[in-house]
C-alpha cells in the first residue's frame, strides 16, 4: 500500500498512515492535502475544530483569521482555547495548539479584522477558505472576496441548537449571493452573544467544514457544492438538501455581474446588511 | 391536502416554538375566509403562494414581516419542497401535492 | 434570563452565558450538567472531541478510560493528544487538556484496561456512558455493562470514511444486543489500524457523542433513542434511520434475560467475539 | 420493479466498491433463472427474501459469505427499508413496492 511514498518521509508515513491505509484516500489523497493550503476566518466556535482538524490531517498551510482575544465566555465552545490563554489573542492561542498537534503544518496568523482592504491579499494565498465567522456581513463580503478570486468557500453557521452547512463558488454551483441576493432584515440576524449557541452545535458543524475542505482540498469525495446540510440538533437529526444552481443574475457571481476586485474594495458591506461588522 | 410543514432557524418563534406543524390545507376552506388565493386553478390545485398565504393567517402568530415580504418570504429564508429548494420547482407557482414537506428556514449567521 | 441561577456562581454564569442565553436549554439546562457524571471510554479518535466538548460543556465530573499510550500516528486525528504527550498515558494526555480548557470540570483518570473486572466499579460512578472504542469485545462488554446497571450509553463508531451514531438502553429503547445478538464474523470487524480512517471522521462521530450525552444528561431534547445516524462522509449525506424497538428475545435486556452482575463477570467477551480486546 | 440498494459499512467492497446500485428486478427474471424464490405469490410480490436472494446472485461479486448466512444476512448487518429497521416492517418476509430504498449496511466498531 505504502510502496510509492510520493515525497512523504518516514515520519510523515508514520503520523499520516492510518489514511495512507485508506484505498479511497491513500497516498495521492494525502500527497494533495499536504500541498495544499486553508484559509479559516474565524477562531471562534465553528473554527476551533475546523483548525484542529485541518493541522492534524496534515494541510500544508493553514492561515487564521482573528482579531478578537480569548474570553472566557468563549471556552464553552471554543475549545481551541485554554484557560491560560484568556486576555491573550485567538490568532495566537489557535496557532500555538495546532503547532502543537502537528509542528510539520505551517500556520500563518492573521492578527486582523478581515476588511475588504486586506482580504483579496490575504485569500490570494490559499487554496480553500472557511467562512467561520459570525455575522452577515463577513459572510457578503467572504464570498464575494472568494467569487472574485475564484476560491472555494465552505460556510457553515450555528445557532442555538441548529447548524448549516454547504460548500460556495465550486465546480460550478452557487455562490452565497444566488441564495441570499437581498440581505436579511437586521433584527433576523441573531449572533451567538444574543441568543446563545449549545457549545457543541458548531463543534458538530465545524468538524463537517474541516471534511469538506479536506475533500476539495485532496480532491476526494463529492464536496457539498450545490447542496446543503441541516442540522436540528434537539431532534439529531440532518436534512440533506439540493440547493438551486448558479443564477445567471447573481450580482457576485451571474452572467452580467460586475463584481471585479475595485468594486469589491468600494463596497460597503455593513450599510449593504445594515450591521456592524 | 395533508402536508408536513416545518420552521427552523429561528421562523418556529413565530409559530409557539412549534417545529413541525401537520396541517390540512382545503382550497375551500380558504375561500370563506375570503382569500382569493386559495384555490389557484379549476383543478383544486395548491401552489406555494397559496400555502404561504394560508401559512402566514392560520399558522404564524407574531411578527409575520419575519416571514413574508410582499407576497413571498423574506430574504433570507430558505423554502424547501421535499428537501429541494424551491427555485428547482417553480417557487412561488410550485404545485404542491398530497403530503408533500416544505421546509421554512432562515439562514444562521451565527457561529 | 439570569435571575435564577440555580446555584451557579458568577463565574460560571459568565462562562456558560451562551448556554443560560437558550431559553431551550437556560439555567436549568445547566444545573443539570453540572450535577451530572460521564464516563468516557476510549481516549482516542472518538473520544478526543467527545471529551473536550463534555468539558468545555460544563459537565461536572469526567472519567477516562484507556490504557493505551499517545503515539505519533494517532495524532492525524486524535486531537486532544499533543506531540509533548507521545510515549505517555492517553487518560493522562486527555484529562491535562480538559482540566487546561475547564478547571472548573472534576476529571478522574482511569488509567487501565476496561475488563469485566473493573467495569462494573467504574460504571457504577457515572450517570452516563460514551462509547469511544475501537473493537468489537469492548462494545458488547459496556453494552452489557450498561445493561446491567441502568445506565444510557451513548454508542459511536467510525472506520473509513463512514461513522456510525445511537443511544443504547435509554428510555426503554434497545441495547446493542437487541440490534446484533450474535457477533459478526471475525474477518467482518476491521479496526483503524488496519483499514484506515479519515481523522475527521472519528471528529464528527464524537461531536455528535457529545451532543447525545449533554441531552441525555440535561434532559434537554430527545436523544438518539430507537434511532441511528449514518454519516458518509464520502458524499457528506447522513441518513436518519428509525431502529427496531427493544427485543424481547434480547439476551441481555429482554424479559428473559439472565444477565446479572454475576454472569456479566463471568462471561467470556473475547471468545464470544473470537477477537482479542 | 424498479428499487435503489445501497452498501454500507464495508459491504460495498462485495460489488466492485458501488455504493448505490439502481437495480430492475422482475420477478419474471428470477424464476428463469431457476430460483423459485423470486415468486413469492400469484400476485408477484417481492419480499426481502427473494430481493436477497436477487442480490447474492446478480450484485454480489465477491465473498457473499461476507453478506449472507443462510437465507438471511450474516450477523452485523443491518437492513433498513425506507430508512427504517427491517425488523419494522417483517424482516425476510417485508414485501418491497416500487421505488423502495433497502439500505445493507455492516456494523462498525472502529474509533
Ligand atoms: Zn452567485
Ligand atoms: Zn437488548
Amino acid at each position: 500500500n505504502l510502496g510509492n511514498s510520493n515525497g512523504l518521509s518516514p515520519d510523515m508515513i508514520y503520523r499520516y498512515s492510518r489514511h495512507l491505509l485508506l484505498p479511497s484516500f491513500g497516498v495521492q489523497g494525502q500527497a494533495n492535502l499536504l500541498k495544499s493550503s486553508v484559509l479559516v476566518i474565524g477562531a471562534g466556535g465553528l473554527g476551533s475544530p475546523a483548525l484542529l482538524y485541518l493541522a492534524a490531517c496534515g494541510v500544508g498551510r493553514i492561515g487564521i483569521v482573528d482579531h478578537d482575544i480569548v474570553e472566557l465566555n468563549n471556552l464553552q465552545r471554543q475549545i481551541i482555547h485554554t484557560e491560560a490563554y484568556i486576555g491573550k489573542s485567538k490568532v495566537e492561542s489557535a496557532a500555538d495548539a495546532c503547532r502543537s498537534i502537528n509542528s510539520s503544518t505551517q500556520i500563518v496568523e492573521h492578527k486582523e479584522a478581515f476588511r475588504t482592504s486586506n482580504a483579496l491579499e490575504i485569500v490570494s494565498k490559499y487554496d480553500v477558505v472557511v467562512d467561520a465567522t459570525d455575522n452577515a456581513p463577513s459572510r457578503y463580503m467572504i464570498n464575494d472576496c472568494c467569487v472574485v478570486l475564484g476560491k472555494p468557500l465552505v460556510s457553515g453557521a450555528a445557532l442555538g441548537l441548529e447548524g448549516q452547512l454547504t460548500v460556495y463558488n465550486y465546480n460550478g454551483g452557487p455562490c452565497y449571493r444566488c441564495l441570499f441576493p437581498t440581505p436579511p432584515p437586521t433584527n433576523a440576524c441573531q449572533r451567538c452573544a444574543d441568543s446563545g449557541v449549545l457549545g457543541v452545535v458548531p463543534g458538530v458543524i465545524g468538524c463537517l467544514q474541516a471534511l469538506e475542505a479536506i475533500k476539495v482540498a485532496s480532491l476526494v469525495g463529492e464536496p457539498l457544492s450545490g447542496r446543503m446540510l441541516l442540522l436540528d440538533a434537539v431532534s439529531g437529526r440532518f436534512r440533506n438538501v439540493k440547493l438551486r444552481g448558479r443564477s445567471l443574475q447573481c450580482e457576485a457571481c451571474g452572467d452580467h455581474a460586475v463584481l471585479t476586485r475595485q468594486t469589491f474594495l468600494d463596497f460597503d458591506y455593513e450599510k449593504f446588511t445594515q450591521t456592524p461588522l | 391536502m395533508q402536508l408536513t410543514i416545518e420552521f427552523g432557524g429561528g421562523l418556529e418563534l413565530l409559530c409557539d416554538s412549534v417545529k413541525i406543524h401537520n396541517i390540512n390545507v382545503d382550497p375551500q376552506d380558504g375561500e370563506k375566509q375570503g382569500s382569493i388565493d386559495i384555490i389557484s386553478s379549476f383543478f383544486n390545485q395548491l401552489t406555494l403562494k397559496n400555502l404561504l398565504s394560508w401559512v402566514r393567517t392560520n399558522v404564524i402568530k407574531e411578527r409575520p414581516e419575519m416571514f413574508m415580504k410582499g407576497d413571498s418570504v423574506r430574504p433570507g429564508v430558505l423554502v424547501l419542497v421535499n428537501d429541494a429548494d424551491w427555485e428547482l420547482s417553480g417557487q412561488l407557482d410550485t404545485v404542491l401535492e398530497e403530503k408533500d414537506n416544505v421546509v421554512f428556514i432562515s439562514t444562521l449567521h451565527g457561529g
